[in-house]
């Protein structure tokens, strides 16, 4: 087999799973060896992949496989997160039961996703797209307890959207006879428009759900708190991207051609705005550091759709580059917020306390990840959010750029939160004796991921080349003059100049922290954290006087007439009434079989009587 | 209220079951198949009674399936009704001795009539079927008759399934000639002859046996779960 | 020579901006004393207390954070003051303002926030986190008005770039002021919650929550956060110089209208009761945001 | 044509006990209701005037002359089924009356929903 | 021996015909006779499928009975669509008696294999026959046996549903008798070609009447809405093995007659809309149905109905990809479902309730995985036949323009998702203690070839297309099917 092909990068993908999950039989260390070699081995194949395509038949239907700029972008960002995951994944899962389940289906979901993205054809997307979720679905339930729910939940708003895209997927096969994203888009355009409309909507509704578009993103706050932590850096991180991917597709391979391409874009960006600024602010209530980091996922993702749905180059810079960059940086606060749950079994935020002397390098992931997050320079959140403003304000959509930046400052809310209540604040005795996890493991990957979040903030040009290549194939025309290296321009000509940034700033916080650090350093005292005055009193040891139970209440009651309403309500009544159709329904069986004599005798009455009457 | 709508629904069913049947004159001569029948059956059979040639013969394989139908009745009678027993305290009215004379008296006779309506299916009216069950007749009176009596279970099952396998093996020997399943493999003889008609009188003796045996099988499982034993 | 002239131009700013801005702080001290007939502190008072701060014998820490949080105060601080051209023309006091542009602004001014909200949250002391509680909440209210004013702005000079906005405002007519007043009374309602003070300062709620944030910080943290805190004062009054009143050719002329901006909020808080924080959030979110989408509109308009 | 009407009438009986009659006995005779109307009816299809029955037992006897015989023939095999289906019905009855005691159908409906 | 016994349709009956009559027979020599027997005979059944299947796919072969030509004699019209079936019927029958050497312990095991043979053979029959009284007689073969082991365990409620689908049941056979009476009466014929070529005799109003009938009768036996009352009762009380048989076979067989009935007798567009829509109804009130349940068999039941609906709502179509994926369902739905049917109770026993399933996955992880790909392979998630099998019956109906009942479909899938899940998601709960236990080897053996024929089906889906293209192709010729009967 060709090794640079995609047939065998598959079976490396995949293979590698099913390999892993008959080594767990033989020795633990042989099945994360195993595991370990899969994914790097596939994100080191990604590199010399080559350009033929690849085609097969099954079933009667022709799949193609191939790579586009497009798909390799976001193919990187599966491998970048990959490797760090299951990195992150040997210790922690090392607690918990059925860890060959557990990798099995881990390998298969990354597998699936390099299969959705090197899909050239509608139906080899799906069919990968389903593995994806069902393997998915298992890692969620993994847990057990809550997750089954969470995971059913997160099924079935995922089956309810990839049934969304299998409904447009048929007719399209229907009306163009053959599966090729390219054929298809040819006769697309044939279509009437409201047939386009229908079409584009519902694929375009079955993607949003998997990238947890409001009204759809029910699933993911449960999801994500209940899956293993490792696999939720990579669900928000990688996993939900998907849905970005198709989105892509199909607004600018499939849609775009149509009259009604310009208003569903509009209309989409505005659900993506939407969908961020509500999601900051449930994510502001939130208690449960995972949970929050879900509503903090389901808001960055919003960034991202306005951004794809507005359709200006720099917007899509700004799309794809919030994609890696959310990707790596949820990716970390997950990992910490893993490794945090790995040594004091918490996630509670009511609960953790002043962890920072305890877990630094999980303070420092963090810190790093929601300066990202909260877009502030000189990390590569920075670079994103500066795209999409720009992007914003210049396709003259200013209230979308109010709303964004709303939920952009609400952010910060969030973040600290998480921060605060994890890491700051009084130490308490409980946690005396938690340790830093280890090294290899478990900080590697967040330092690495950290690293990231560095770099992309001075140099967005190593993240921006393969996404100008990415968006050429999309059809954007991105010249070179629109970024460099270290350098950003919009399209009034203004720049702004991220060397010069970081050295600013670089210089200064040295200079500042050197200033204060060693400044009188012998006459500088080290107290603990209950050594305090609050008028005047110490507390004494047992009393821990850290504010970080309702710590948002002020904000909240200003919030509340928003939050005070719940879209996930209307979508789970929408659940329930279907539910309790089908409890009205069975009853039809009432169990006494004369009624069902009635039922046969009324049915051939009915029958005779339709049958006499049509005639 | 119920009896009310049943009583129309079932009127209108029977309406349109009525016009069905509008169109087909009764009485008259409508045969198609039937005349084909009619006309082979003596010579091509060799049975006189074109009935018999039919059951089994020309639909042979129904008759196949109609034996199995009621190996089948008896054995998941057997199936459903395993291990039950009847109760003790639901005691019958005890016989009375005339009752039990004349049924051992009677059984014999039964017995004679229902072999002779099976050998001659092919001749007179009846068959294996009608002989069969006259035969079951003559072992419900024994169970009516005779407090103590009990069919001889093991027997009648190695009778009916005897009686099955020659009926099945009977139909296979006619692959093995080279013909069809359940063709005729025999000579047929002079047509009225109680030895003629091929393989009718055969199988039609088989299902007598088979007949007789599975029903008499029945009843006395029916009977022994119902009535007290003690 | 140049490269030495560049750097001496960098401290010269810093300077600049440190004295004004303690200057400034010293003049609002005294005002409100007069108001509340008092007589106050001279108005250098502020360096006074910040010399003071820096030249106490020790300190107490609690932590890393406590190092990193004032750090990153004056990191904000200076960098929001490198970015910013002080002054119209000419080649000094133009910094590194021709690197960046607006939306960077927006951002690097909250750095500094999260910095100091970072740094007390270490000290483990609950008046420090209610006050940061109450002060990112207010963030939340303040920046809509403000961020609406900036794109009417933008919007109206088609530019991010700080630089262009003020030479668009090339005679007293062309002032944003005049040309889209709605967009300076949203900005400057804005600017009113960013300076905490009353009737916005209830993050730090003097007589309340001790200090607030800086409530464990003594000695050269302290030190460092007011010279940051007189820098960023500056910083922002420049700001909004160069975007409502265009610029200032010389310090000068920065100075006056610095002031007259500066007055506004000052009189303002003189007056004025204390918003509790719900109270100031909803506020912002009604009225100044009206305003920005009004001024946002008018300029739509306007092109 | 009466016979059509009659046999479908006794079809229709038993149909009308298998619907209203709540004793399982009764029903069980319903659906032999049904069954010896069926059977009725292809006997009476079968039936042509002045036909004899389909045997040649005496020379001289035409085809013409006869009645069909094939639905004798389906009837007769149609009889056994019907006593099969009576009874492993019986048994039935049997059985849930020695679970239950009882026949009455409403009060046998454990199994339900 | 093939000189001696050349190999024929007939023999799918009359082996196990023969079998179940010398049951009895070599019962009394030895008990282990009881349990080998019906093996071979499934074995010898599916070795000539082997043999026979690949000849009907090159032309059908008609064997007539008694060596009459139809429409004196019966004969049997041994298709690529009969053969597909009688293929099928005895693999799975083959499969579940595998399952129950171990399994099944109720005495009398001897009847229960008589009665596994018959309903087997009877199905077969039914598919095979080309005459419509000869299909009426297999229908009650199949009947009579699925009633008996219905209610062959002995719990309380067994016999209750046992009399349930009885009374149904008889008036399925009655109503059809009095189709048969009524086509009789005008044709004079009861050969199925013959018919079809003598349909004109039928006056329009009395052939609605005769296709309602059919319809009922059949319908009743294929658990279409409303008439399936007496399904889930049966599915839960039968014996799980008995139960895998009922979705995979019984049904089938009557969908197939229902299917040949129609096409051949009643083609018009009328009938075959009605029958799709029926489908639908009966598929979406199934699986709504099934969301409550708490007894396994019960949930598993309902899906079957829902599964059949699906098959039907396809085959209503009756264009070449309608049948096809008609078929493609039934054939995926008597895998998978026999292989949910016959997990569940070896997993949980014969009275498996949802929770019973709680903490399962570390108990029986095998059998858990199994449920699971069932799970996934029912609801239709690649890669697994399920898949493979909705996506023809979706193209078909994009293909026919029906937009609507592809939405219907794919709703309904969800529903069928939830509950599945739910079930699914119950294994690897972290709470509940199930009691330990060792699944022998036949029943894993057993459940090993139908997760194998999922995956099989799933990674290769072309495997089946020849044989499902034929089958279709046979369905749908009728003058190919009347011309082969009535040649000479």
């Amino acid at each position: 087999m060709d090794i640079t092909g995609i047939p065998f990068f598959l079976a490396v993908s995949f293979g590698g799973a099913f390999l892993a999950y008959l080594m767990n039989f033989a020795h633990r260390f042989l099945r994360n060896a195993v595991v370990l070699l899969t994914v790097s081995a596939s994100a080191a194949l990604l590199f010399w992949l080559g350009d033929e395509t690849f085609s097969m038949e099954m079933g009667g239907f022709v799949l193609t496989l191939g790579k586009t700029p497009y798909s390799l972008f976001f193919a990187g960002i599966v491998a970048l997160l990959a490797v760090p995951t299951v990195l992150f994944s040997f210790t922690y899962m090392a607690k918990e039961e059925r860890p060959a389940m557990y990798y099995l289906n881990l390998l298969i979901t990354i597998a699936a996703m390099y299969g959705i993205l090197f899909s050239l054809d509608l139906l080899s997307l799906f069919i990968f797209w389903e593995i994806m979720t069902w393997s998915s679905f298992l890692l969620t339930i993994h847990k057990g307890g809550n997750a089954t729910k969470a995971g059913v939940k997160y099924f079935l708003y995922s089956a309810a959207g990839a049934y969304a895209i299998l409904f447009s997927v048929v007719i399209l096969y229907n009306m163009s006879g053959s599966l090729l994203i390219e054929d298809v888009a040819r006769s697309f355009v044939l279509q009437n428009p409201l047939m386009q409309l229908m079409l584009a909507g519902t694929l375009l509704f079955g993607f949003s759900v998997k990238a947890g578009l409001m009204p759809m993103h029910g699933w993911a706050p449960d999801a994500y708190a209940e899956s293993p932590a490792p696999f939720t850096a990579l669900f928000s991180g990688a996993l939900s991207k998907m849905g970005i991917f198709g989105m892509g597709m199909v607004l600018y391979q499939i849609f775009l051609q149509s009259p009604f391409s310009l208003p569903v874009r509009e209309l989409l960006a505005w659900a993506g705005g939407i969908t961020s600024a509500l999601a900051t602010l449930r994510a502001i209530q939130q208690t449960d550091a995972k949970r929050l980091l879900a509503y903090s996922s389901v808001a960055q993702l919003g960034y991202i759709v306005m951004g794809l749905a507005l359709g200006t180059p720099l917007s899509m810079m700004a799309a794809l580059f919030i994609t890696l960059l959310h990707g790596v940086f949820k990716a970390m606060l997950f990992f910490a917020v893993g490794a945090v749950y790995f040594r004091t079994g918490l996630t509670d935020l009511n609960e953790l306390r002043g962890l920072i002397r305890r877990m630094p390098v999980s303070f420092l992931t963090v810190l790093m990840a929601i300066i990202s997050l909260a877009n502030i320079p000189p990390l590569g959140g920075f670079v994103g959010k500066w795209l999409l403003y720009e992007s914003l304000i210049q396709s003259d959509h200013y209230f979308l750029v109010i709303v964004a930046f709303f939920s952009s400052t609400a952010s910060f809310l969030y973040v600290y939160r998480l921060i605060f209540s994890i890491f700051l604040g009084q130490e308490e005795k409980e946690f005396e004796h938690v340790k830093e996890v280890p090294f290899l493991t478990m900080q590697l990957p967040m330092l690495a991921l950290a690293a990231v979040t560095f770099i992309t903030g001075i140099f967005p040009g190593i993240v921006l080349a393969p996404i100008s290549s990415a968006l050429t194939y999309l059809g954007f025309p991105i010249q070179h003059d629109m970024w460099s290296m270290s350098m950003l321009f919009n399209e009034w000509g203004n720049r702004m100049n991220l060397l010069a940034m970081i050295s600013v700033i670089g210089t200064v916080f040295l200079t500042g922290f050197t200033i204060l650090y060693f400044y009188r350093m012998r006459r500088t005292r080290y107290v603990t954290t209950k050594d305090i005055h609050t008028s005047g009193e110490v507390p004494t040891e047992n009393e821990n006087l850290t504010y970080a139970i309702n710590f948002y209440q002020p904000f909240e009651r200003a919030a509340h007439p928003v939050l005070s309403k719940s879209i996930r309500a209307w979508i789970d009544w929408i659940g329930r009434s279907v539910s309790e159709l089908g409890d009205f329904l069975r009853h039809i069986y009432t169990g006494d079989g004369q009624t069902y004599a009635w039922y046969v005798v009324l049915f051939l009455t009915f029958m005779l009587a339709a049958g006499s009457w049509i005639l | 209220m119920k009896k009310l709508l049943a009583a129309f629904l079932l009127g209108f069913i029977g309406y349109y079951l009525y016009t069905a049947f509008a169109g087909v004159p009764f009485g008259e001569n409508k045969m198609e198949v039937g005349k084909d029948y009619l006309e082979t059956t003596v010579p091509k059979t060799g049975a006189v009674n074109t009935v018999t040639s039919i059951v089994v013969n020309y639909r042979g394989f129904d008759t196949l399936g109609e034996v199995t139908v009621l190996f089948l009745a008896a054995t998941g009678l057997g199936a459903i009704l395993f291990g039950m027993k009847g109760k003790p305290e639901d005691k019958h009215r005890e016989p009375s001795s005339i009752l039990t004379t004349g049924a051992k008296a009677l059984f014999p006779i039964i017995v004679l009539l229902g072999a002779y309506i099976f050998i001659h299916g092919h001749l007179t009216p009846g068959g294996g079927f009608q002989g069969g069950t006259i035969i079951a007749t003559g072992v419900l009176i024994l169970i009516l008759g005779i407090k103590s009596f009990h069919a001889n279970h093991a027997l009648l099952s190695v009778m009916e399934s005897l009686a099955g396998i020659t009926f099945v093996v009977a139909g296979i020997l006619g692959l093995a000639f080279g013909k069809n399943f359940l063709e005729n493999i025999l000579p047929l003889g002079t047509p009225g002859q109680v030895l003629s008609a091929g393989i009718i009188p055969i199988i039609y003796i088989a299902v007598g046996f088979k007949v007789g045996a599975e029903l008499a099988g029945v009843l006395d499982t029916l009977m022994s779960t119902t009535r007290g034993e003690e | 020579m140049e490269t030495l002239k560049t750097i001496s131009g960098y401290f010269a700013t810093i300077g600049v901006a440190f004295t004004v801005g303690f200057l400034f702080m010293g003049f609002r001290r005294i005002l409100t004393a007069r108001v509340q007939n008092r007589v106050g502190p001279p108005i250098y008072q502020n360096l006074l207390d910040i010399i003071k701060l820096w030249s106490k014998e020790s300190a107490i820490n609690h932590g890393l954070m406590q190092h990193m949080g004032p750090a990153f105060s004056i990191t904000a601080s200076v960098t929001t003051l490198m970015f910013i051209p002080v002054l119209r023309d000419g080649n000094w006091f133009q910094n590194f303002s021709f690197e960046g542009d607006l939306i960077f602004l927006l951002y690097i001014m909250v750095f500094g926030q999260l910095g100091m909200a970072l740094g007390a949250g270490q000290t483990g002391n609950p008046n420090s986190a209610i006050g940061v509680s109450r002060g990112l909440s207010q963030i939340v209210g303040y920046e809509i008005p403000f961020v609406l004013a900036l794109t009417a702005l933008m919007v109206y000079h088609e530019t991010t770039s700080l630089h262009e906005i003020m030479a668009a405002q090339d005679s007293i007519g062309g002032w944003n002021i005049f040309v889209n007043p709605l967009a300076f009374v949203a900005g400057i309602i804005a600017f009113l919650g960013m300076t905490h003070y009353t009737p916005f300062d209830v993050p730090f709620a003097p007589a309340e929550l001790a200090s607030g944030p800086p409530s464990e910080f003594g000695g050269k943290y302290l030190g460092m956060m007011m010279t940051s805190g007189s820098i960023f004062a500056f910083a922002k009054l420049t700001l909004f110089v160069n975007l409502f009143l265009g610029g200032a050719s010389n310090l000068l002329e920065l100075l006056v209208k610095a002031l007259a901006l500066y007055l506004i909020p000052v009189i303002i808080g003189i007056v004025t009761p204390r918003f509790r924080t719900e109270q100031a959030i909803l506020f912002f979110w009604k009225w100044p945001t009206i305003i920005g989408i009004l001024s946002i509109l008018w300029v739509v308009w306007m092109r | 044509m009466i016979y059509y009407i009659a046999s479908i009438a006794v079809m229709l009986i038993g149909l009308y006990a298998v619907l209203v009659k709540k004793n399982l006995i009764k029903i069980v005779i319903g659906l032999s209701l049904m069954d010896a109307g069926t059977h009725l009816l292809l006997v009476a299809i079968g039936f042509i005037k002045g036909g004899t029955a389909p045997i040649f037992s005496e020379p001289g006897l035409t085809a013409d002359a006869m009645v069909d015989p094939v639905p004798q023939a389906l009837v007769l095999t149609a009889i056994v089924i019907g006593l099969a289906v009576t009874a492993v019905a019986l048994a039935l009855v049997i059985r849930i009356y020695a679970q239950h005691k009882t026949l009455d159908i409403r009060k046998i409906s454990s199994l339900k929903w | 021996m093939p000189e001696l016994f050349p190999l024929s349709p007939v023999h799918y009956v009359a082996a196990p015909l023969l079998a179940a009559f010398l049951l009895p027979l070599v019962a009394k020599l030895s008990r282990s006779f009881i349990k080998i027997l019906p093996g071979l005979t499934f074995l010898y059944v599916l070795y000539v499928s082997a043999v026979l299947y690949p000849q009907a796919l090159q032309a059908p072969i008609i064997e007539q009975i008694a060596g009459w030509a139809p429409p004196l004699g019966i004969n049997l019209y041994y298709g690529p669509m009969a053969g597909l079936f009688a293929s099928l019927f005895s693999a799975l029958g083959f499969i579940v008696w595998l399952y129950s050497l171990t399994q099944m312990k109720q005495e009398p095991l001897d009847r229960f294999y008589i009665l596994l043979m018959m309903l087997v053979a009877g199905a077969t029959g039914m598919v095979l026959t080309g005459d419509i009284f000869n299909l009426f007689v297999f229908m009650e073969i199949t009947a009579i046996s699925a009633y008996s082991l219905t209610a062959f365990l002995r719990e309380d409620d067994k016999a209750e549903a046992g009399f349930k689908y009885i009374l149904i049941g008889s008036l399925a056979s009655a109503f059809v008798l009095l189709g048969i009476a009524i086509l009789y009466s005008y044709t004079g014929t009861l050969n199925l070609a013959d018919l079809a070529l003598n349909m004109d005799k039928v006056p329009l109003s009395v052939r609605v009447i005769v296709f309602g009938l059919f319809l009922v009768g059949f319908g009743i036996e294929a658990e279409i809405f409303p008439l399936n009352g007496w399904a889930p009762d049966a599915y839960s009380a039968a014996p799980a093995p008995v139960s895998a048989l009922f979705a995979g076979i019984t049904v089938k067989a009557a969908l197939y007659a229902l299917a040949r009935v129609t096409i051949l007798l009643f083609p018009f567009a009328g009938s075959m809309a009605l029958i799709s829509i029926l489908g639908l109804v009966t598929l979406v009130i199934s699986e709504l149905a099934a969301l409550h349940q708490k007894n396994l068999f019960r949930m598993l039941a309902y899906s079957s109905m829902g599964q059949v609906g699906l098959a039907i709502a396809a085959l209503g179509l009756f264009t070449a990809e309608g049948v096809y994926a008609a078929l493609f369902a039934m054939i995926n739905h008597a895998i998978v479902k026999g292989m949910l049917f016959l997990t569940v109770f070896a997993m949980a026993g014969g009275s498996a309730t949802l929770d019973g399933l709680n903490g399962m996955g570390r108990k029986k992880p095998i059998l858990s995985l199994l449920f699971t790909l069932g799970a996934f392979a029912i609801i239709g998630l690649p890669p697994f036949s399920g898949f493979w099998s909705k996506l023809s019956v979706l193209t078909a109906m994009g293909q026919t323009g029906n937009y609507a009942m592809i939405a219907i479909v794919l709703a309904t899938t969800i529903v069928e998702a939830a509950y599945f899940l739910r079930a699914t998601g119950r294994l690897y709960l972290s709470e509940g203690n199930p009691a330990e236990g060792k699944t022998p080897l036949s029943a894993i053996a057993a459940l090993a070839v139908l997760a194998a024929g999922i995956l099989w089906i799933g990674f290769f889906p072309g495997s089946i297309d020849e044989t499902l293209t034929a089958g279709a192709q046979d369905l749908l010729d009728t003058a190919k099917y009347t011309e082969g009967v009535l040649k000479d």
